[in-house]
């Protein structure tokens, strides 16, 4: 229903320059910004839906002036995905910002107001356009939306972060558009649809995948170009956050599916693994990596990083899948990759807007300062609970159910006929299980940290409920996350055309009844809601066993509020696991991974010159490619920064105007 | 009043110090023939102590002080140093402070070994180091007030008991290597404490950043008792009950300080059945040691068979003197209880089934596959270290330091016994544990010999005279250490003042280094190591550096308080 | 798919671990006394504590949120799942929807997850590092655990479990080294996830105090040390199950249903009399070397997964 | 771990059939203190020389009453009553089971009567402690005239007796130089010395 | 009579904050407790600042020999898990909090149980500037285990008392004295001066102990009038069997004593005549 989603487009457009338009009354401007950006989210589930389940693809195009092609839109079932993961999380972190916003009242909340719904606008395009020059278009604009939400805080951090992610996106959307560029060369158009047509010789295809897998992959933060991630998706205002690391980063994983599999029809089967290597990096780095965050925000960056290996890993499964012919691995694996796309951007949403809610309750993200926040905060708890619940892929919630599909994905490449998949198919499987592992360490740490214990501050004694309309929002999400588990014989079936159109076959048949298997149930099969029935059913066992033998209820004496027994000594806030001391051993176990960072210091000694030497260098928890990049981001920007010191912050952002017009401008010569 | 002594020990330290100090030195006198107390200066007392220690191979016994205000108006300070290079011998470093200025300069800045030492002279008599960087209370609980001091003759009956002002606790503790942490509290009632101290781990997830803490859970007051409610001779019931373990050689210290300061010789029987129950006491806190070590460790099994072991030496001592604990054996003059037939027989009946047990035992731990791994490298102490805090025991001989007041200053019937002095150069949980080992071995040894070659003639002398204001120091090897008992006699049949230094004492200072960059889990192995024994230094106080002003809560709030627990009156 | 006779029989064998486990950890107490050379305590003591557990009075600490209370009933819960799961009566996975090798360890990682949560909420700093224990000790065997079951799965073409058993059952496998291996690999990696001595870290009594479990009391303590008792058992039936079906029934007639429960409940205690060897004879390893420890499970579960690929 | 197996089986089970069949202890065993008020003179040796103050008399001179204390609860067996006591009314047993569930369960009291002095009136001495002392020198020999003017004696409180010496002095002008504070002294001196002087002459 | 405050120790100010008495209802709910934890009892140690004998005896309950564990009674290490709170040690103004911390921590009813002397009344630490007393003094005590410390076997009576399995023994006792109660001496054959230079003799030699059991049975054959055999003889008998030289050699300086020949002890310390 283009219509239906034009109206969504612009609704989240009228809400955006409405909000700039009230700007200078501020609960206005963020009201009209947050009831848009739902309702528009809400219009743009509606209309992709009927996509999402005919399994068709909508086309609409209108002749272009400009001379690089029309302006053509093209909703296929990702894109249609896409649409609805995008939408969303929109709608509720539009919901969650009515009230979360009024905390940045006085500092331009209407602004922020403004760049979120275009934001999500942008987005939408560039799931949804079909052609080279809209996408970078729409791409670069979904950017710099995102960069003006990253420093809305203007503090200086994120002034920073934001610095360093407007140069390494922009970098890094060089590579996207040389890409596009080279495809360009061999079509001579800028429409998606004479690239799926064109079919360029083999080495040209892998530069292109290559070009694509970096520049894509920068954005979706796939380890080692994730460094700015984790810096600047906790600057930003936390519904943006939600929106940047549950969204935003997919849009980075859709280009790489979009055009290693749309465009290039994942012809090399390297292609894939060299996918599955990088997801497993990724998966297994970016959860140890969590591990030494103290900032709530970047731990729950971070902790995107380790999910978006996770898809990608099943997206390279696939590819090889495709590749190799194995169109059950190809099936499995996509599956896999869409449906945990679809649960991470619903509990990643609603984890960033609990991180939010702490930090509009507490004005900190550092988890040292919390603490006791469960009996303060019990309903944010709840919602936070669910959230590490479904990221620890816990049984019958829907990460669960999206890493379960991964595991077969690998294990019926294991099964295969290939060596390769044989070897690499179970490790992959032993790599999600670490990060599994390391994932629940993680979150059971964080929410230990957060709610769990005695308040550590007195701003963590001091904290109250969050106001109902954020509750609400991360509700939306929680809901999802527990009906995406428990439904999810019926979101397999729905994610089946997508799935089929991807992996180039039938929709293979993966739910039955309760159900759901990798396409053949002998395979292996599990369900879900059976799971929570069973629960329940099994509670009546250790109920019977109280009943008998429990003293009645009248004599059974329950007395709260004792003081935590700690050897006898006054209990205080600090004999408690810190966020980060809980997970020390983990980091000694496996210093090794920490230790990456040697191996790349060599590689980069220049880069690595003004550093105070090797060993301790290695010693840093940081991942070395934060350091690293940051290293030379920081020196590149002080060069340039020190001419721009006199420049006041407008300045700088009409000069991120001129790169973006320049870039538009290399596009066009390109397209002549 | 004792020139008569001819052998003179320890003239070569005081020549060698008043060479160097002249003037400072102002007097010398012996009071037996291997304890010389030599009065110094104020000014120069951390010079000469420090000479006598690092310059001279001295170790630290004890400090004591003493309120000499009724005898010559003024406070005393007594450095005891036990000499243990050439010329072994008791060297007591005295200073006189004057009353009127209760302040004398610290010497812990040159010989950390005095510390605790002074720290707690602080607490209990008020004088005040000059230049001690630690000014946090040592003895005395958190909410003892500020200005009162127990030890001050006069200052307070010994039954006084200030209402507490505080309804928590105060102490700081204090971390040394970072600012940011995580902190374990272990104890006062953690399980594997079988007494109450309180330890403060500070930690980044396991591993031990620093570590301080606070001890003295158990300070009761026995220092003032002895002083007061109790007769000399009542107070080896006391000394018994310094410790549940090794309260014997506690009585047997203070038996022979008393006997050393009054110039009475005691039997020599006397002195060979007090060195079999001090052996005794060694077999079974050696084996009570190892097998906590097993329990730490969670070799449960090993835990039970030396505890199954052990229960012989526990027999051994209820056969020699009436009780498996708290032995009450010895009086001033000599012992209550002599060996007959049916007692050696048995004695010996069973030391040599304890010997076979014991090798049997150890045979199983040493070849247990992971007690070993468990063991070595943790809670290292480093020699150095060791050095500058004159820790004692198999503390300090797990460091490659052959110290045993056995050998070094012969007591009781130890002159000839075959005493081995083990050591081990490992410095770690092992080392120790291994030297207890050969402890056991040689236990067995020397008590046999005792028995073998025990002498005819009486247990017993009564009838001495008393004699005032006379002082000498006792020395015995507890398992854990040498138990070093200053004692100055009073008037009326009571003691003037009594120090108790426990091995213990000398050996906590060092624990913190031990610690670090060890694991929590291994924090009580660690502890056990040193076989602590809390209530070993019952006898000492502290208060805090930064001092936080107490207010005083009235009574009826605190009782309030304790039974509603909420509202605190100082929150 | 699933009839309702084989969910009452899942929930049958759960009832049967349920009740049976402290009379197997009894049964390691009284030889844990054994090995002390003491008489110990009578063989139905585990149910006495708990009973008596049962009805004693809470204590919560203050600072405690609702997942405190709810704590036991997740885990045990978790645990009875994963119990009506496992093949164990019957050759097959009674009840299929989790009897899925990724599923029953999800199941194990929801109670893991709880407990340690539990440990953190409390308030009391040796439950933290307990929980820090247990979810890091998880890291190291988790993947032991995926990789040792694949090279099973890979055989039986399945990751359910039922279809592993059988696979098991049917006799000589061309690959018998691998599940040699393999299930080497998987009775370490059980016996890390049963947290007995040497590698009881997360309720070690001396280190931690019982990790955990150190703010629980009354009926709460009761419901979750019967937790602990029936993972320990849980955790011995999967290995059993999947490694050595031998006894379980084909049909779900009720005679050979109960002579495959007598036949479990003895190799149960079979298998429990082994472990008291174990962990009676052996200190406990430091946790901060454990990964040398838990390296063990993983040489032999790669070691497994290359015989596996070989095929021998 | 074998050589544990061999030491365990070779052990067995050890542990002790208590309380089923009694405990075996050393002969030398210091247990339950066991009193025989009987035996007892409430001569106050034992409380003295106490050193946990488990043992405690109380004199209550209005009732002509002394009483003698013993709590369990703070005793801590180390014999020194049993050593000290004269008539061996105090002995330790082998008895350990000392347990009780009320405080007042632990205490041992034994109340005596005291004799008036025969000058003044005043209760100051316990009769059986007279009354024993008397036994010995009957028994040592001395003539009856002689025990009865040691009775005499024995029966005046010390206070009247210090009187008495006092006078004595005056008498004797062993004091006639001095002053009253200076005889006072002397005085006390001498009835102090009395009690030595009484347990000399015990001896015939 | 009542016994006056000084010996019971009740005349000790209570400790800031002691918990004087437990609501009724928890008083009634005890002796359901009672019955639930008579074969399955969990202790939890708090030592308040004793000599550490006790705990050391404590575990020496639990090890092999005594083994409490065969009564279902186990060590916790926390006292949420607690049924019985066992006190040790004389209560010191430091383990004053902590020990009403743990009363607080454990879950009611519970037992409180006073262990050895210093956690009964304070024992010989009772009056101590830095002690409050027993364990009373801080929480209501329901069971006292006196002892110095007690035995394992006292230790094992003691939890079968506090659980019910056993009766008590000791009981209250009070004694008037009667109409013409005297006191008989003893040895009345044997002249009292000699009678007292034995005894001295014979705890020089051999101690209180045994010198007291020596001398007993020597004026026993001594005083064994009605015998045959003369006095030399008998006690060559007795020592003869014996076969114990050192029981020989106190019974030769005892019978120089008898027959009036020095024993070469003047009364003085030997010692001091040396060094004067």
């Amino acid at each position: 229903m283009p219509t239906l989603l034009a109206a969504s487009l612009l609704l989240y457009a009228f809400g955006g320059f409405g909000a700039l338009v009230l700007r200078r009354a501020e609960t206005a401007a963020i009201s009209v910004g947050g009831l848009t950006a739902a309702l528009a989210g809400a219009l743009g589930v509606l209309a992709v839906w009927p996509v999402l389940l005919s399994g068709q693809t909508l086309l609409y195009s209108t002749p272009s002036l400009l001379p690089f092609g029309a302006f053509s839109v093209r909703i296929d079932a990702l894109s249609a995905v896409m649409v609805i993961v995008i939408s969303l999380v929109a709608a509720a972190a539009g919901l969650f910002s009515l009230s979360y916003l009024k905390g940045s009242i006085g500092i331009g909340g209407g602004a922020i107001a403004f760049f979120t719904n275009l934001f999500v606008a942008s987005m939408v395009l560039v799931v949804i356009v079909d052609n080279a020059f809209f996408f970078v278009l729409a791409w670069e604009l979904m950017t710099i939306t995102s960069y003006f939400l990253v420093i809305s805080e203007l503090e200086e951090e994120a002034v920073h972060a934001g610095f360093l992610y407007f140069f390494i996106a922009h970098g890094f959307s060089m590579l996207i558009m040389i890409a596009f560029f080279l495809l360009t060369v061999q079509t001579g158009s800028l429409d998606f649809a004479t690239y799926r047509a064109a079919n360029p010789p083999a080495w040209l295809a892998s530069i292109v995948f290559l070009l694509a897998l970096f520049g894509f992959g920068a954005k979706a933060g796939m380890i080692p170009i994730h460094s700015w991630l984790p810096r600047a998706h906790p600057a930003a205002p936390s519904h943006a956050s939600a929106l940047m690391s549950g969204v935003m980063v997919k849009l980075g994983i859709y280009g790489i599916i979009r055009v290693g599999v749309d465009f290039l029809g994942a012809e090399l089967a390297w292609w894939g693994w060299t996918l599955l290597v990088f997801g497993a990096v990724s998966a297994v780095l970016g959860s140890f990596y969590t591990l030494a965050e103290r900032d709530i925000k970047r731990l729950l960056a971070y902790s995107t990083v380790e999910n978006v290996g996770v898809i990608l890993m099943a997206t390279g499964i696939a590819m090889v899948g495709l590749a190799t012919g194995q169109r059950l691995v190809a099936f499995v694996g996509f599956l896999a990759a869409l449906y945990h796309i679809l649960n991470h951007a619903m509990f990643k949403g609603l984890l960033f807007l609990g991180a939010g809610a702490l930090l509009k309750g507490l004005s900190t993200r550092d988890m040292t300062l919390m603490g006791g926040l469960g009996k303060r905060m019990p309903r944010t708890a709840f919602l936070f609970l669910v959230g590490a619940l479904c990221i620890a892929a816990i049984p019958p919630l829907n990460g669960f159910v999206s890493e379960w599909f991964a595991y077969q994905s690998f294990f019926i490449t294991g099964y295969g006929p290939g060596f390769a998949g044989r070897l690499l198919g179970p490790l992959a499987a032993m790599a999600l299980a670490i990060t599994g592992a390391v994932t629940l360490s993680c979150f059971v740490a964080t929410w230990g940290a957060i709610f769990g214990g005695e308040a550590r501050s007195g701003r963590a004694k001091a904290a109250r409920e969050t106001p109902a309309s954020m509750l609400i929002g991360m509700g939306v999400l929680a809901l999802f996350c527990v009906g995406f588990g428990l439904g999810s014989p019926l979101v397999v079936r729905a994610l089946g055309p997508a799935v089929a159109a991807l992996s180039n076959s039938a929709s293979l048949a993966t739910a039955d009844g309760l159900y759901v298997f990798p396409a053949n149930p002998r395979f292996a099969l599990v369900s879900p809601p059976l799971i929570a029935m069973l629960m329940l059913g099994l509670l009546a066992l250790p109920v019977i066993v109280v009943g008998v033998f429990g003293a009645d209820r009248s004599r059974h004496i329950v007395r709260r509020g004792a003081e935590a027994w700690d050897c006898g000594y006054q209990h205080t806030g600090q004999m408690a696991v810190s966020p980060t001391g809980g997970m020390e051993p983990l980091r000694f176990f496996f210093e090794g991974l920490y230790a990456l960072h040697r191996f790349t210091v060599l590689f980069h000694r220049v880069a690595a010159a003004g550093l105070a030497g090797l060993t301790r260098f290695a010693a840093r928890i940081e991942p070395l490619w934060d350091r690293l990049t940051v290293t030379l981001t920081v020196d590149a920007a002080s060069g340039v920064g020190g001419r721009f010191q006199a420049l006041e912050m407008g300045n700088l952002r009409v000069y991120t105007f001129y790169i973006f017009l320049a870039l538009v401008v290399v596009l066009l010569a390109v397209a002549w | 009043m004792n020139d008569h002594v001819t052998i003179r020990r320890g003239q070569s330290h005081l020549d060698a110090i008043r060479l160097q100090y002249g003037a400072a030195i102002e007097d010398a006198e012996w009071q037996t023939e291997n304890q010389v107390t030599v009065t110094v200066a104020l000014a120069s007392l951390p010079e000469v102590v420090e000479t006598l220690y690092y310059g001279r191979e001295g170790w630290l016994a004890t400090i004591v002080a003493n309120d000499e205000r009724q005898l010559n108006g003024h406070y005393a300070l007594y450095y005891i140093l036990s000499m243990e290079g050439a010329d072994r011998c008791f060297f007591v470093v005295r200073a006189l402070v004057p009353a009127h200025k209760p302040e004398f300069p610290s010497v812990t800045p040159r010989v950390p070994a005095v510390v605790w030492g002074e720290r707690e002279v602080r607490d209990m008599f008020g004088l005040e180091p000059v230049g001690l960087p630690d000014q946090r209370r040592l003895v005395l609980p958190d909410d003892w007030p500020d200005d009162l001091y127990p030890l001050r003759k006069g200052a307070m009956d010994y039954r006084t008991r200030p209402m507490p002002a505080a309804p928590a606790e105060t102490y700081t503790f204090i971390n040394e290597k970072t600012k940011t942490s995580t902190e374990v509290p272990l104890g006062p009632l953690h399980i594997t404490s079988d007494e109450p101290a309180h330890f403060r781990l500070f930690v980044d997830g396991e591993r031990i950043i620093d570590a301080d803490y606070r001890l003295f859970y158990v300070h009761r007051g026995m220092e003032k008792l002895a002083e007061t409610r109790m007769s000399y001779n009542e107070v080896n019931f006391l000394t018994d009950r310094i410790c549940g373990i090794c309260g014997f050689t506690h009585s047997f210290a203070y038996s022979s300080a008393v006997e050393r300061a009054l110039g009475i010789d005691v039997p020599e029987r006397a002195q060979f059945i007090r060195s079999v129950a001090g052996e005794v006491e060694r077999l079974h806190s050696n084996l009570l040691n190892v097998g906590l070590a097993c329990h730490f460790i969670g070799f449960d099994s090993g835990f039970m068979q030396v505890f199954r072991v052990r229960e012989k030496a526990m027999t051994i001592a209820e056969v020699l003197t009436g009780a498996r604990k708290t032995y009450a054996l010895t009086l001033v003059g000599g012992v209550r209880r002599d060996i007959h037939k049916a007692e050696r027989l048995r004695i010996l009946e069973l030391v040599a089934e304890l010997r076979r047990d014991v090798a049997d035992i150890l045979d199983i731990l040493m070849s247990t596959a992971n007690l070993e791994a468990r063991t070595r490298g943790v809670g290292r102490l480093d020699p150095k270290i060791a050095r500058d805090f004159s820790p004692s025991g198999a503390v300090v001989r797990g460091s490659g330091f052959a110290r045993d007041t056995r050998t070094m200053h012969p007591y009781g019937a130890y002159a000839n016994a075959p005493v081995v002095v083990h050591t081990e150069q490992g410095c770690d949980v092992l080392s120790r544990v291994l030297v207890r080992v050969e402890d056991v071995q040689n236990s067995l040894d020397i008590i046999e010999y005792l028995i073998d070659k025990m002498p005819e003639g009486p247990v017993l002398v009564e009838g001495f005279s008393y004699i005032p204001q006379r002082f000498a120091i006792g020395n015995t090897e507890a398992p854990r250490g040498d138990d070093i008992h200053w004692v100055m006699l009073g008037d009326n049949q009571k003691l003037y003042r009594w120090r108790c230094r426990a091995p213990t004492y000398a050996n906590w200072p060092v624990l913190r280094y031990m610690f670090r960059d060890n694991s929590v889990a291994d924090a009580p192995l660690i502890v056990a190591s040193i076989d602590p024994c809390y209530s070993c230094c019952d006898r000492m106080t502290v208060v805090d550096v930064r001092k936080e002003t107490t207010t005083v809560v009235p009574m009826k709030e605190l009782e309030r308080w304790g039974r509603e627990r909420k509202d605190s009156p100082l929150a | 798919m699933e009839a309702a006779s084989s969910i009452l029989l899942g929930v049958a064998q759960a009832a049967l671990l349920f009740f049976a486990a402290p009379l197997v950890t009894g049964m390691a107490r009284v030889i844990r006394a054994k090995f002390h050379n003491r008489r110990g305590p009578p063989l139905l003591q585990d149910y006495r504590d708990l009973v008596k557990l049962m009805a004693r009075a809470e204590v919560i600490p203050g600072e405690a949120s609702a997942v405190f209370r709810v704590t036991p009933y997740v885990f045990l819960v978790a645990m009875l799942l994963v119990a009506a799961s496992i093949p164990g009566l019957v050759t097959g996975s009674p009840f299929g929807p989790a009897g899925d090798l990724i599923a029953v360890l999800y199941l194990f990682a929801l109670a893991r997850f709880f407990f340690a949560l539990s440990g953190i909420d409390a308030g009391s700093i040796y439950g933290g590092l307990g929980a820090s224990r247990e979810t890091t000790l998880a890291v190291t065997n988790e993947p032991v655990m995926v990789l040792a079951l694949f090279v099973v799965a890979a055989r039986a073409g399945s990751t359910n479990l039922g279809a592993m058993s059988a696979r098991v059952f049917a006799g000589p496998d061309p690959a018998v080294a691998a599940t040699l291996a393999a299930m080497f690999a998987f009775a370490f990696a059980i016996f890390v996830e049963m947290g007995k001595v040497p590698l009881d870290f997360a309720e070690a009594e001396t280190e931690v105090q019982e990790g955990p479990l150190i703010e629980y009391s009354g009926r709460s303590l009761a419901l979750l040390k019967w937790g602990l008792h029936l993972k320990q058992v849980v955790a011995v039936a999967l290995f059993l199950g999947i490694f050595f079906p031998l006894g379980a029934s084909f049909s779900l007639a009720p005679v050979p249903l109960a002579f495959a429960a007598a036949v479990l409940l003895v190799k149960l205690i079979v298998v429990f009399l082994a472990l008291a060897f174990v962990e009676n004879t052996m200190a406990r390893v430091r946790f901060m070397s454990s990964p040398r420890v838990t390296f063990v499970g993983l040489a032999a579960a790669l070691l497994a997964f290359a015989f596996s690929l070989a095929g021998v | 771990m074998f050589k544990l197996l061999r030491e365990i089986v070779k052990t067995g089970d050890v542990t002790t059939r208590y309380p089923k069949k009694p405990f075996p202890i050393s002969p030398n065993f210091r247990g339950r203190v066991e009193y025989d008020p009987l035996r007892c003179m409430a001569c106050a040796a034992c409380t003295i020389a106490c050193p946990a103050n488990a043992l405690s008399m109380v004199t209550d001179p209005a009732a002509g009453k002394r009483t003698w204390m013993f709590n369990y609860g703070r005793c801590v067996v180390c014999a020194r009553c049993e050593e000290v006591c004269p008539t061996e009314a105090i002995v330790l047993s082998g008895q350990f089971e000392l347990a009780v569930r009320a405080k007042s369960d632990l205490m041992v009291t034994a109340e005596f009567s005291l004799v008036t002095c025969r000058q003044c009136d005043t209760p100051f001495a316990p009769k059986k402690e007279v009354d024993y002392a008397m036994a010995l020198l009957e028994r040592a020999g001395v003539n009856p005239h002689d025990l009865e003017l040691r009775r005499v004696q024995y029966e005046t409180c010390p206070e009247c007796r210090r009187l008495n010496d006092f006078a004595r002095l005056r008498e004797t002008r062993l004091v006639s130089g001095l002053d009253a504070p200076a005889a006072a002294l002397v005085a006390d001196l001498v009835s102090h010395m009395a009690p030595l002087r009484s347990g000399a002459e015990l001896e015939p | 009579m009542k016994p006056p405050d000084t010996i019971l120790g009740t005349n000790l100010v209570p400790a800031p904050g002691a918990v004087f008495s437990e609501a009724e209802e928890i008083a009634k709910l005890k002796d359901s407790l009672m019955k639930r934890i008579r074969r399955s009892a969990y202790v939890f140690r708090v030592d308040c600042g004793g000599c550490n004998g006790c705990e050391i005896e404590i575990f020496a309950a639990f090890s092999p020999i005594f083994d409490a564990e065969r009564f279902g009674i186990k060590l916790v290490s926390s006292p949420r898990h607690a049924d019985i709170l066992l006190y040790t040690g004389s209560m010191t103004r430091s383990m004053r909090l902590p020990a009403i911390r743990s009363y607080h921590a454990a879950p009611d009813p519970k037992i409180v149980i006073g262990y050895g002397a210093c956690g009964c009344t304070g024992g010989i630490f009772h009056d101590l500037y830095c002690v409050w007393g027993g364990a009373e003094s801080v929480v209501p005590v329901d069971v006292y285990i006196p002892g110095c410390p007690p035995t394992p076997a006292a230790t094992i009576y003691g939890f079968a008392l506090a659980l019910g399995l056993l009766e008590q023994k000791l009981k209250a006792r009070h004694h008037k004295e009667g109409e013409n109660e005297v006191v008989i001496p003893i040895r009345p054959l044997i002249p009292l001066r000699l009678r007292v230079a034995l005894e001295r003799e014979a705890r020089r030699m051999s101690g209180y102990r045994q010198g007291r059991i020596v001398v007993d049975r020597f004026m026993s054959i001594l005083g064994h009038e009605g015998a045959n055999a003369p006095f030399a003889e008998r006690m060559k008998a007795y020592l003869d069997e014996e076969g114990d030289p050192r029981l020989t050699e106190i019974f030769e300086r005892l019978n120089d004593i008898v027959e009036g020949r020095p024993s070469g002890w003047t009364g003085q310390s030997s010692a001091s005549s040396s060094t004067s």
